[in-house]
């Protein structure tokens, strides 16, 4: 067999085999130098990407993939004795996890090239790289996975990788208190996900998701099914951050180190993912869509209002932009939560389709510009040496590119066209309106108090006299910076190069739990 | 659909960002236009002491507004919803612990009567 | 006016944690009881590890066959995870150099 | 009911950690509260598979009579791994802590609010 095709078989294991294998052997290959390190670093994260781009590729090429470890062949999901039931672990990967798996890679490569420049006069830096790596994979495995016992262990590895790499910097221990804080929160949470798992496997001995949602879609939803799904869906909203339980995002967000606050976003966008996935294939069948499409609507707007308000009061620029990675949470879950309360009705097909596109939309959009704000914030307090906004001003005039940086993030954030901010927050509004007007309304007030919070720390950051007399920071963090603005532009003139190859299939992929139950039990549902 | 056709068609309109730009690169040319066409004699330097009625301008961080300045109003026309907000903000690790505990039941109980198909 | 609250919350996470555990039958459905304790309603999953696990992969411990066979690639994730808490750990407690953020 | 004994069991247990959780005003005591919620999920899982009159799932010479369930074994010893994972690093965690505040009271351990 040649090589090409046994990357092409193997492409979601090696999803997770390649950061896996590079976060273990980081530690040893430090020991030949920190350059050795750090090119091997890029290139096990430049790997990735490749390979998150190849599943892309095949989801959209042969449809939905699924991967059995230890089986033979690997794609025998149920063996042929076992009477219909799937018992080794399964990857499915489906447009959405392919989507997000995307993200994590591209942003997972972003940061670590910007990490490269910015963490370059800290201590133990071979730690801070595997857990970077560490972190990539727990969002590969949540993202790919069709087991929900497995989507645990990636859990708790995002988790307790985000915690380490959020303490990274002790700064006089407020990032360990901010690390305390976030591990102590997701390990409740992933304690009560593996308390909905066990009440699931005891329902229904099974822990394939399609298998589990077969049987309670075959048996009817108990009253366990409905304990068991609130202790997930809760929890997963807690992950993302959703209001009320978004107190540890700022604190996390706004204590990491540099521009690990990027990946840390895609971190919690992983477990928006496992929301997704779990009210739409999980529970969708048998549950009531409507219902729990009004969680994530009420959830989002909370989270969108509540967030950019309470964003106004900082005067932190990373623990502002935290808030404001909350509030834009809230346009997700508005966006998704408006398809899945119209889930199964004629208006389905009329709007709710294309708010579930928008919402994924943003998903990405929110991925790329916030990176860049908070690789830009990094790039800051880099240079300056304090995240206090009061402190700021004037550096504009010694930090060019990074002013013309984050002018394109807050100009992307706040739905400014034609960036990509715009884009999809356009079909947010357009779609969500016609389920109900204030939807729409709340979500274009926040958009603008986004802009004046943006304008607030452009005016204090990067205008005014000149204060600071400072350098621009280092290349590869102008260059990290550079990918992420370049993208923002390209989603905002051509906005369907992202929706044909990624959202829409996303969104169908969401929208067809039946397929992926038929793909992983071979046509029993 | 054509990936490269910048054009998105949402369910009650249509957007075409390169419509957008030329409109906005047209309005940008007129306005340089009108630029031009100003006093070209005028000197730099000349007009700064005027704000300040004769005395010395400020420097460093006095000219500059600092970030807490900015927005004052506006969370001073919303206070109460402020001071609701500081309330809610505790920074205590028990009362992390306890929204999510609280949010879990409340949920419970909604979805209890509402979860089931 | 907090502990009211909290205990409010215990209460009613009390009385639906207690429901799991007791079981007085299932409204509103008709899959009867599931959560007797000794006598779970669906076994395939399992008898299939009980009667092939000892052919397939030659271990007389089931537990076993499983952890390191059919759910081998949990374990590699549990080995993920040790090694992330080893990284953490090393983090915070590691000596600091001449960086800027920190004292 | 009453051969339902290990589920109330399991329920008391993790409400002593909510307990422990929400009410002590104790880093350690926190973490502490934790584990016995981990304690209670672990308990719970490894009961799941159990079946009446059910032996260990080990093939010996002795004659074989039905087993218990397998599978919640095998999660239990991953989920204790986990565990201990994060109950190591939290406990890492507070000592940082401790050594830069010098006080564990989470009413103290509080400057990043708002």
């Amino acid at each position: 067999m040649n090589p090409w095709d046994l990357i092409m078989n193997n492409a979601p294991a090696l999803a997770i085999a390649i950061p896996l294998l590079g976060a273990f052997v980081t530690p040893l290959i430090n020991r030949a130098g920190r350059k050795a390190m750090l090119v091997w670093v890029i290139a096990v994260l430049a790997f990735t990407e490749f390979i998150a781009l190849l599943l892309v590729y095949q989801v959209n090429t042969y449809g939905i993939q699924v991967y059995v470890f230890g089986a033979n062949p690997h794609t025998l999901t149920v063996p042929p004795d076992s009477g219909g039931i799937p018992v080794r672990i399964i990857f499915t990967i489906d447009g959405m996890s392919a989507f997000t798996a995307l993200i994590s890679a591209t942003l997972g490569l972003v940061v670590g090239i910007y990490s490269v420049g910015s963490e370059k006069f800290q201590t133990a830096q071979e730690k801070f790289f595997a857990l970077l790596l560490l972190l990539v994979v727990g969002m590969m495995g949540m993202a790919l996975t069709g087991d929900i016992f497995n989507f645990f262990v990636f859990l708790e590895i995002n988790s307790l990788a985000a915690a380490a790499l959020v303490s990274y910097h002790l700064n006089k221990g407020k990032a360990v208190e901010a690390a305390f804080k976030y591990a102590v929160v997701s390990s409740i949470g992933a304690l009560m996900i593996l308390f909905a798992i066990a009440i699931l496997y005891g329902e229904y001995d099974a822990l394939n998701m399609a298998m589990i949602a077969q049987r309670m879609y075959q048996t009817g939803f108990s009253t366990y099914d409905m304990i068991a799904m609130t202790l997930i869906l809760v929890t997963l909203a807690m992950k993302c951050g959703a209001v009320p339980m978004h107190y540890w995002v700022p604190d996390g967000y706004g204590e990491a180190p540099g521009g690990t606050s990027a990946i840390l976003v895609v971190a919690s966008q992983a477990s928006l993912y496992g929301l997704f996935r779990m009210s739409f294939t999980v529970f969708g069948l048998s549950a009531n869509t409507s219902s729990l499409g009004w969680f994530m609507i009420i959830l989002g707007l909370l989270s969108m209002f509540i967030g950019v308000t309470m964003a106004f009061l900082q005067h932190d620029i990373k623990r502002l932009m935290a808030y404001h990675a909350v509030s834009q949470t809230g346009y997700m879950l508005l966006g998704v939560g408006v398809g899945l309360a119209t889930l199964g009705t004629a208006a389905f097909n009329q709007y709710g389709l294309y708010a579930m596109e928008g919402g994924i939309f943003h998903i990405i959009n929110h991925a790329l510009y916030k990176g860049l704000l908070f690789l830009t914030a990094g790039a800051i307090i880099y240079r300056v040496g304090t995240s206090d906004l009061n402190k700021m001003g004037g550096l504009a005039h010694s930090m060019k590119f990074t002013a013309v940086f984050f002018l394109i993030g807050a100009f992307a954030i706040a739905g400014i066209p034609p960036f990509n901010g715009f884009a999809s927050k356009l079909m947010i509004y357009e779609s969500v309106y016609q389920l109900n007007p204030f939807l729409a309304i709340v979500a274009a007030i926040v958009s603008m108090l986004t802009l004046a919070s943006f304008l607030k720390v452009f005016h204090s950051a990067f205008l005014g006299p000149k204060i600071y007399d400072v350098k621009e920071v280092p290349k590869s963090m102008l260059f990290a910076m550079s990918i992420l603005a370049f993208f923002i532009i390209l989603f905002g003139i051509f906005p369907n190069i992202a929706i044909h190859y990624l959202v829409a299939p996303a969104a169908h992929a969401l929208a067809n739990p039946l397929g992926y139950i038929t793909k992983v039990l071979g046509g029993g549902a | 659909m054509n990936p490269l056709v910048p054009t998105i068609t949402t369910p009650s309109g249509v957007w075409n960002p390169l419509v957008w730009l030329m409109v906005f690169l047209l309005s940008l040319i007129i306005a340089l236009i009108i630029y031009m066409r100003g006093e070209k004699t005028r000197k730099k330097g000349m007009q700064a002491g005027v704000f300040f009625s004769g005395d010395r301008p400020p420097e460093g961080m006095d000219a500059h507004i600092a970030a807490h300045n900015i927005g004052w109003g506006f969370m001073e026309a919303l206070r109460p919803y402020y001071r609701a907000m500081r309330k809610m903000h505790t920074g205590i690790i028990n009362d992390y612990v306890g929204w999510f505990l609280g949010i879990l039941a409340v949920m419970l109980i909604i979805f209890l009567f509402w979860g089931g198909a | 006016m907090r502990n009211v609250l909290m205990s409010i919350v215990f209460l009613i996470l009390l009385a639906f944690m207690l429901y799991v555990a007791i079981n007085p039958g299932d409204f509103g459905s008709s899959t009867g009881e599931h959560f007797v304790f000794g006598a779970p309603k669906f076994t395939d999953m399992d008898n299939y590890f009980i009667h092939n696990g000892q052919n397939q992969t030659a271990a007389n411990n089931i537990v076993t066959s499983i952890v390191f066979d059919y759910r081998g690639f949990d374990t590699l994730g549990e080995a993920s995870v040790l090694f992330t808490a080893v990284l953490g750990v090393g983090v915070v407690l590691r000596l600091l150099g001449g960086g800027r953020n920190d004292e | 009911m009453i051969f339902n004994l290990p589920f109330i069991t399991v329920i008391i247990v993790m409400f002593f950690g909510f307990y422990a959780m929400v009410f002590r005003r104790n880093l350690i005591k926190v973490v502490i509260g934790l584990d016995l919620v981990e304690s209670a999920v672990n308990l719970f899982l490894v009961s799941l598979g159990y079946v009446k009159g059910g032996v260990a799932p080990i093939y010996t010479s002795a004659p074989s009579t039905h087993m218990v369930l397998p599978t919640p074994q095998a999660l239990t010893l991953t989920s204790i791994v986990i565990g201990v994972a994060t109950t190591a690093m939290l406990l890492s965690f507070c000592m940082v802590i401790y050594k830069h505040y010098g006080t564990l009271d989470t009413r103290k351990v509080r400057r990043l609010e708002e």
